[in-house]
């Protein structure tokens, strides 16, 4: 596994920057009500898991996840106009404006989706492993799972035949603390979550800080040669945190936790932390180089913003009737 | 006494603090039923009255929610099981359906499941289509359950009530879209409603309106609007899917001989289908025109607002489907 | 070429096999498909044939089986995915309805989902409560699905290899009624049938009889019973519940201004619901009698064999309605 | 925890001795067409599971299990005669015929019943323990889980409850190495079934040979003491055999596993192992004694059949329509 070099790791803190300026601009929007709904989840305080473990993918390799499925898309490279044309039920959307924040795909990217039932996009990931295996392709499944999510029998049967068969999935367990408003000590009657990965034959990887890019990246890639070496499926625990509540509508827990939440920020935000290594590490690398970066984000998303908002809503009955069927 | 002004989810939060207040095998568990307050809030304050010994925040774990509460209430409790919406009831569907339904038949009467599923029901505010369901009539296909679901604040104050303290088991379902909107309740803490009886929500002799949940405020709309017109329709709100009021609706319908049948749900194997099959084998001789029934479009529904509100009907269609009729 | 003679089972063991054959893609998976050879021996010999690859024994995890195949279907596979009888199936519900049925329309098409999901549907046997069921109806009623369920060996064969074919998933249920019964099959490896198209099993013209799966063959025999006396009644086998035929159905009761719906299940919110509103609705003008509907008892179906023979209709039940309405 | 003295051993090898019996007039019952149906599992081989696991149980402590549920309620003392005329679907039977062998019970013996969707009596268990913790009634809940039951959702939601809430719940696993045709190695992950133990809370006391009574007595009674102390939730894994296949109409495994089957029979049947212990242990048993137990239990059995036999059938609509719901 390569060691990451300057340019790679500038990459990463565009695409967490990219990722950032994206989530905080739908949380604006949605304040406008520029964007509509009642789900609305976002990635901001996780963006290195989703970097550093997303940096080992190759062109076969796939990704699903659930409704927090911003992030993914965006680092597979899906075009943030046509994300933010989704997020806005848009007919330019990736997904035509019929699914929304929670249903982003791009079947040109191995993206698989976010899936907003808990647990009901895993089993679906042992599925698309089972065809790589089947076909003997070598690609490896990355599926996202929430904390909360481990404790649902989606979980249990996805893993066991993920472990039973040596699917080559990697479960990338995200702990952010929480399951909406449920601390993981209060829905899971062993916390340590990765634990679980021994109850089905699926290697377990243990823990991982998932607000360092660099230890994510590091950590994901032991995981990754196991699968990659044909030893079958394996699990990391990612310990992160969310800035944003639940979803967008979550105020309480901004406030409720609004400590807390500080801490995190000041203490392990998972860009500063980047940052700083890249200027301590590089001398080439200086703070408007990163500050470019910021930039050139946000007239990324300026301009997904005005695609978005340019763009027609879907509005007759052939558009709706459309896609429930193959025809 | 005087009545209280409520909306929905307040008569609901009523309902259940009363119980619990009366009864102490009452509780109530479920997701973020206790310090989020309850995802409608439903549960506002409860953890603070009851503690955490009767306020039971669970892990996302629907099936097991649906088991251990009919457990609980085999045991001798009186479990209230909140699933956050019922689209999330889907994953216990054999827990509701082949356990709570069925524990008393297995066993010839040894056992009773008191037990009360809670679930917000219905669409709106694009939650897209697999959080976008309102498919009471899956679990009311089933006989050992009853099913329902209310439409006003002063029914759900006495449905809940009469639900909790039945020895049955009850899926009750709480439409979302309704939640808000006040209505006056009655001040009388042993105010309950009887089982399968439906309730005529307003006087008419041109055509009859079926329905339950939200789809009673679009005919009672339409019926307003009718009136202007000089139309006259009858609203019956059957309250429950099961056990089905059917001498209530043939009533009506004997006296209008006309009927439109509203619902939220998709068109086929539902509400409107039993209650269309229902009129015309009993009341034959009084059937001046077919029996129409209003629906969503029958697709999953989309996230757009605009296709939204294109799936789902409201009061123009019931409007417009009395009038092909009259 | 001339037709070979089998019972159904044997008749879905071949199209399954053939389809097998004939596609790489498709493969089988479910709790004893293999070295048990089938829990209704669908799958016998398969494993020795096609191998552990593709005749794949499953852990008892319906859920999972149900969502693996979906994606196993999203990512180029043609999944075969057997749950031993339909009651297990309710496990699967959200993978079934929630996943397989709508991650077309999540993307916008950007997904398909060729999965067949077989079940053995139905009762019988004393197999009590919690495994007699005929819900296809609780499936049938959301978009995005396909369901299917067959009433001979012939149509067994066709029927099962169209829905291997199709690009959509199917719910194709087997009445364990029918398995043993023997029929003609067609000895034409490409011998597909129309998605949503239903069949004329026994033409006449005073009554129209409308059902699927097993209660075919008790209308069938009314049918011949009826003739006796002179009474010609039409037997409409609708083969998919959806997308359902309906034109079928109603091109038949203008004919005979007369019908009765015959179906295994519950009454509430049923198959025979659904097809009775339909024809009220749109052959109001044809109607000359109410239209009947003949089911099972609304009980859970108990062991007790005199009890459980009591619960379900039979073809006598059929004349009995049959003769309500000449 | 008491050694089991003679008198409590002579009682274990009555009762194991009168399952035996009742099962296999069970089986030839089903052969000769007077038990009729499709589901009949039978306990014989697994007699000494049961028998030294509910040996612990008091007065007010509770039992439920599967289909497999026969033994279970001949232990708590339920009237053989009431249990043959359930099979046979008389009125007199314990469920009035409505139930059938898979669904067997008895309130006034805490016997919460016989459930046949697999898993679905896991998450009863843990409601009936979260009512004798939430009136704090010092009750355990014995709840028993077939091998092939730990991969299903239902196992994990349910112990999961347990291990969170730390309910009273005593999860037996018997592993009989089967579930229907499937061999636990085929279908679960990690075949070692009481390390899941750990992923919810719930003390793992690992494993023990389900043939000897002794042992399994002694494994049985750690895990209540540690149940009863107030520790929460425990999870013993028995491996046991079971002699009639998956059910009686399970013909194939008595044959495809005849060598199997017979090797558990000479060396493992927990009845001789019993027996032989008896026996050498205390000079005042003699084989006479033994075999006057036995044939204590044909008459017990003879009598339950005649009864059942000489028993209606329920067969009115008022029988069929009774007791769907509470009126
Ligand atoms: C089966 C099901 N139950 C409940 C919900 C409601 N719900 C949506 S997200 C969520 C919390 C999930 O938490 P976690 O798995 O930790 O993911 P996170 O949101 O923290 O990323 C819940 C309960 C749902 N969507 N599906
Ligand atoms: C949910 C569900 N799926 C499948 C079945 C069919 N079935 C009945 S018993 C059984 C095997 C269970 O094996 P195990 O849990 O090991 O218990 P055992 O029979 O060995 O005592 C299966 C698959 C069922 N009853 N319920
Ligand atoms: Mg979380
Ligand atoms: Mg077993």
């Amino acid at each position: 596994m390569a060691k990451p070099n300057k340019d790679t790791l500038l990459e990463w803190y565009r695409q967490m920057t990219l990722i950032r300026e994206f989530e905080e601009r739908c949380y604006q929007l949605y304040e406008e009500k520029r964007i509509t709904g009642v789900y609305l989840h976002l990635y901001s305080g996780h963006e290195a898991v989703a970097v550093g473990a997303m940096a080992h993918l190759t062109e076969k390799d796939h990704t699903i996840t659930a409704y927090r499925d911003h992030a993914q898309a965006l680092i597979l490279g899906v075009d943030p106009r046509l994300l933010m044309a989704e997020m806005m039920g848009r007919k330019t959307g990736v997904s035509g404006g019929k699914g929304g924040s929670m249903h982003l795909a791009s079947p040109e990217h191995n993206f698989w989706g976010g899936y907003a039932i808990v647990g009901g996009h895993l089993p679906l990931a042992s599925g698309i492993a089972f065809e790589a295996q089947y076909n003997d392709t070598g690609a490896v499944v990355l599926s996202y799972v929430g904390d909360g999510a481990t404790n649902n029998g989606y979980f249990h049967e996805a893993l066991n035949f993920a472990g039973l068969w040596d699917l080559p999935v990697l479960w990338l367990i995200e702990n952010n603390g929480y399951g909406m408003g449920t601390e993981t000590e209060r829905a899971a009657g062993n916390p340590r979550l990765h634990d679980r990965a021994d109850s089905y034959g699926v290697k377990d990887f243990e823990r991982v800080d998932g607000q360092n890019v660099l230890e994510v990246y590091d950590k994901l890639g032991k995981a990754y040669d196991h699968i990659r070496a044909g030893k079958g499926s394996a699990l990391v625990e990612v310990i992160t945190y969310r800035y944003r509540g639940h979803g967008v509508s979550d105020k309480q827990y901004d406030t409720l936790k609004q400590k807390e939440l500080a801490e995190w920020k000041a203490n392990q935000d998972p860009i500063t932390i980047l940052g700083v290594h890249l200027l301590s590490e590089y001398k080439t690398v200086n703070e408007e180089d990163l500050a470019g970066i910021r930039e050139m984000n946000v007239k990324v998303v300026d301009e997904a913003v005005e695609f978005a908002e340019n763009s027609p809503f879907p509005n007759t009955l052939e558009e709706l009737y459309a896609n429930v069927y193959v025809d | 006494m005087a009545d209280k002004n409520l909306p929905m989810r307040e008569a609901l939060r009523l309902a259940l603090q009363e119980e619990m207040r009366r009864d102490e095998r009452v509780f109530i568990m479920g997701e973020e039923v206790g310090q989020w307050q309850g995802t409608h809030k439903v549960t506002r304050g409860f953890l603070e009255e009851f503690g955490e010994k009767r306020v039971r925040d669970t892990p996302i774990a629907e099936m097991g929610i649906g088991g251990l509460a009919v457990g609980a209430a085999m045991a001798g409790l009186r479990p209230v099981a909140e699933f956050m919406t019922i689209n999330f009831a889907f994953l216990a569907l054999d827990a509701i359906v082949n356990h709570a339904a069925k524990v008393r038949y297995f066993f010839d009467g040894k056992f009773k499941a008191p037990v009360v599923f809670r679930a917000a029901t219905g669409w709106g505010d694009q939650a897209t289509a697999s959080h976008s369901h309102t498919p009471e009539v899956i679990f009311a296909h089933f006989p050992g359950l009853y099913v329902c679901s209310p439409s006003n604040s002063a029914d759900a104050y006495g449905l809940l009530k009469t639900s909790i303290r039945d020895d049955n088991p009850v899926l009750f379902t709480e439409s979302i879209g309704l939640y808000r909107f006040p209505g006056p309740v009655p001040d009388e803490p042993d105010y309950t409603l009887p089982i399968g009886k439906g309730d005529i929500k307003h006087e008419g002799s041109d055509v009859t309106l079926v329905s339950y949940g939200r789809a009673v405020s679009w005919c009672l709309k339409a019926a307003k609007e009718l009136a202007k017109e000089g139309i006259s329709a009858e609203v019956v709100d059957v309250r429950w899917l099961r056990p089905l009021d059917t001498e209530l609706i043939f009533e009506s319908f004997r006296k209008t001989n006309r009927a439109v049948i509203v619902e939220e749900s998709h068109q086929f194997y539902s509400f409107g289908s039993e209650v269309a099959a229902q009129i015309q084998e009993n009341c034959f001789d009084y059937m001046d025109a077919p029996i129409k029934r209003v629906t969503q479009h029958d697709v999953p529904v989309p996230f757009s607002k605009p296709l939204e509100d294109l799936t789902y009907p409201d009061h123009t269609d019931v409007i417009k489907a009395v009038k092909e009729i009259l």
